[in-house]
């Protein structure tokens, strides 16, 4: 074969020029495989390389028989509704034998598509008696007319919608820092029967370990202690006189009393007395390690003899 | 006791670019105290504004599907793309194909889909799809088998930048099946690839044309069988 | 040659709002050619324009330490974080317990405490009541390690609408929690803030009609619903 001096051409020829190369003829007659250089090839020539995955590439631009149809038809710049079965047919073909012959997996909807426009070519040509055609219903070329428009018009919607702007392509959503959630976290709320409750287990929990025996609290001698901590946490030394508060009358003068006989007991607070009968000041246990401080402060008020009660 | 417009504004603003998502008129009221709530009237009027004020900027107000948000302007596309090394993604034909029978059909079923394409629509098409967010199975067909009935999702209209399935691109119009004998003398008639380009244009500013109205018409009657 | 200066402003704007992190002044400059790129004065005009043209909205041009970025006023946070509005947080029951302990035991030191519950009371639960204001540390016992002494606060007291400790239910109540409720009752209904309010103020005008007795049960039902 003469092509085969030419090795320039096939090996390089581009994807795009051997498929527009490809179903060139319309002709009615035996359909050349290919026109290169104006010389039809009726077969693909034995020492012709054309890379499989060129070929691939063509036959996989089509998106199944109605595609690779429609493409048929608009090469001769037809509308759909003018098709002429008989040629669209052969060149159709033309695509499933080279697929065939290229070995190219060949999906099977290409076959029926095949075996459709077969079926109405022979029925064109075959001359029908009017009854029987108005038996046959629906003429298949309006069927398959109806199926290219149908696909030919959701093929355009999906280039359209292919067209719209699109986030991540051509829009963004547009966003900033939002503020500080702390800034307005909201707190845990709290019922007062929960915490009680919360209380309530953990006494049946001790219960389970040992026979505890729950005192009833004097919550005020508690609340009291804390007072005097507070009052200690400020200064150094407290007389202990101060502590007890007139209005308060007998009952605060006891709480207060016990609540710092409370706080002795757990350590929590010494008395100091500089003198025998002198002033008893209170102060927060363990001044040892403030010596110097407390003596400091001690002097500034005029007492700097320390005598610790235990 | 409404909230001040300008503050209704302000809150407006900085909610919609810290939420990263569109907001819906009701989750933007839901972010003011009932006493000082203010009616959703009063709520557009401020959009209307935030809308107005963008103007000139590198931002845009706009409703989607589910609600409004900013977008960076369109136009500032291939500025701002380079921030990101990758190019965004493409989709490819059969993707596309699929999801534009699933945007203009819904509820339809893959063999329905198949039907209209001619080929076997891969699992993996419908899996991406899924994937994406952009369909759901909304059903099944009551046939044997049981096919399952796929739809678009708001994402989908969030994605392409609409508010509803009707601002999808009109549907090329199908001439009747009657004309084909009269077709078939003619020659070079006008095929229906070739008016949808115009017809797209025209949407977006004047629909002057008979066929745009036409073509308007069938899309309107798909969508309203689309959504029931 | 330089690009204009308003599309270096919408670029900017748009770049930075896309970019959802702060931007570089070399890297907003690199999103445009270097044939139509600006001088960094230039940009720096851009931005004080950009940062000018926030003012009055929800949102503002801010420099940190990795370039520039737009962020949501700060003093629109009581709105806009309300898009994550989380469902209030409750305290965990260890987290009661310990809360609960201190109450009715301070000045108690973490050890007493865990000698009580029986298990160890994570640094975490007396951060968070110490940072709630619930609780404060009011001296060290002097023992090895100088233990802190923790107790409760006003806040304590004003949070669960008492006067004083004492109005607390004494803990051989608590012992049976069945009776919580009646000992709450019998106490003047300490339950929660916010009932104490419109039940004292019932009280104080008209104790006698029923529209107090009306109110009381309201109160009463809403501390059941906040209960569920």
């Amino acid at each position: 074969m003469s092509s085969s001096n030419e090795p320039a051409v096939a090996p390089s020829a581009t994807v795009a020029e051997i498929a527009v190369a490809l179903p060139v003829a319309s002709s009615q007659h035996e359909l050349p495989f290919a026109v290169i250089n104006g010389e039809a090839y009726n077969e693909l020539p034995s020492d012709l390389y054309i890379p499989p995955d060129a070929l691939e590439v063509i036959l996989e631009a089509f998106e199944g028989p109605l595609d690779l149809l429609l493409y048929l038809i608009r090469r001769q710049n037809l509308d759909i509704l003018a098709i002429n079965v008989a040629d669209i047919t052969q060149q159709y073909m033309t695509y499933v034998d080279m697929m065939t012959t290229m070995r190219f997996e060949l999906a099977a909807e290409y076959l029926v598509m095949a075996a459709m426009l077969m079926e109405i070519k022979s029925r064109m040509l075959l001359p029908r008696p009017p009854a029987a055609e108005e038996e046959a219903g629906e003429d298949p070329r309006t069927a398959l007319i109806r199926r290219l428009q149908q696909y030919e018009r959701f093929k355009t919607a999906a280039e359209d919608m292919d067209q719209l702007p699109r986030m991540g392509r051509d829009l963004y959503q547009a966003s900033a820092d939002a503020p500080d959630r702390k800034l307005t976290r909201s707190l845990p709320q709290v019922d007062l029967t929960e915490l009680l409750a919360a209380l309530a287990d953990v006494f049946k929990r001790a219960d389970m370990f040992e026979n505890h025996q729950v005192e009833k609290e004097r919550l005020s001698t508690r609340e009291r202690m804390i007072q005097v901590l507070d009052m200690l946490s400020h200064r150094q030394f407290v007389p202990f006189v101060s502590l007890l508060k007139v209005e308060e009358g007998r009952l605060g003068v006891i709480v207060t009393f016990l609540a710092v006989l409370e706080l002795i007991k757990e350590s929590l607070v010494e008395l100091v007395q500089n003198e025998r009968f002198g002033q008893i000041h209170i102060r927060v246990a363990g001044g040892e390690n403030q010596h110097t401080d407390t003596t400091e402060s001690a002097e500034l008020n005029g007492q700097p003899v320390e005598l610790v009660v235990d | 006791m409404y909230i001040a417009p300008e503050l209704l504004r302000r809150i407006v603003e900085g909610a919609l670019l810290a939420a990263n998502q569109p907001l819906s008129e009701d989750r933007l009221l839901s972010l003011i105290d009932a006493a000082e709530r203010p009616q959703k009237s009063e709520l557009r009027i401020a959009l209307q504004q935030i809308a107005a004020d963008c103007s000139g900027h590198g931002f845009e107000l706009r409703e989607v599907a589910s609600g409004w948000r900013f977008q960076v302007s369109e136009d500032l596309a291939p500025w701002v793309n380079r921030l990101w090394e990758e190019k965004p993604q493409r989709y490819s034909r059969a993707a596309l194909e699929t999801l534009a029978i699933i945007a203009y059909r819904q509820p339809i079923t893959r063999g329905d889909i198949e039907e209209i394409r001619g080929v076997a629509v891969s699992s993996q098409i419908i899996r991406s799809l899924t994937e994406r967010g952009w369909t759901k199975v909304v059903g099944q067909r009551d046939v044997p088998g049981k096919p399952s009935l796929f739809a678009t999702t708001r994402d989908f209209l969030d994605y392409f930048n609409l508010r509803s399935l009707d601002q999808l691109p009109p549907l090329a119009d199908i001439r009747d099946i009657e004309s084909v004998g009269q077709s078939l003398e003619e020659s070079g008639g006008v095929t229906t690839a070739e008016n949808t380009q115009p017809m797209a244009e025209g949407l977006s500013t004047e629909p002057e044309s008979g066929v745009v109205r036409e073509a308007e018409a069938e899309v309107d009657g798909e969508v309203d069988q689309a959504e029931k």
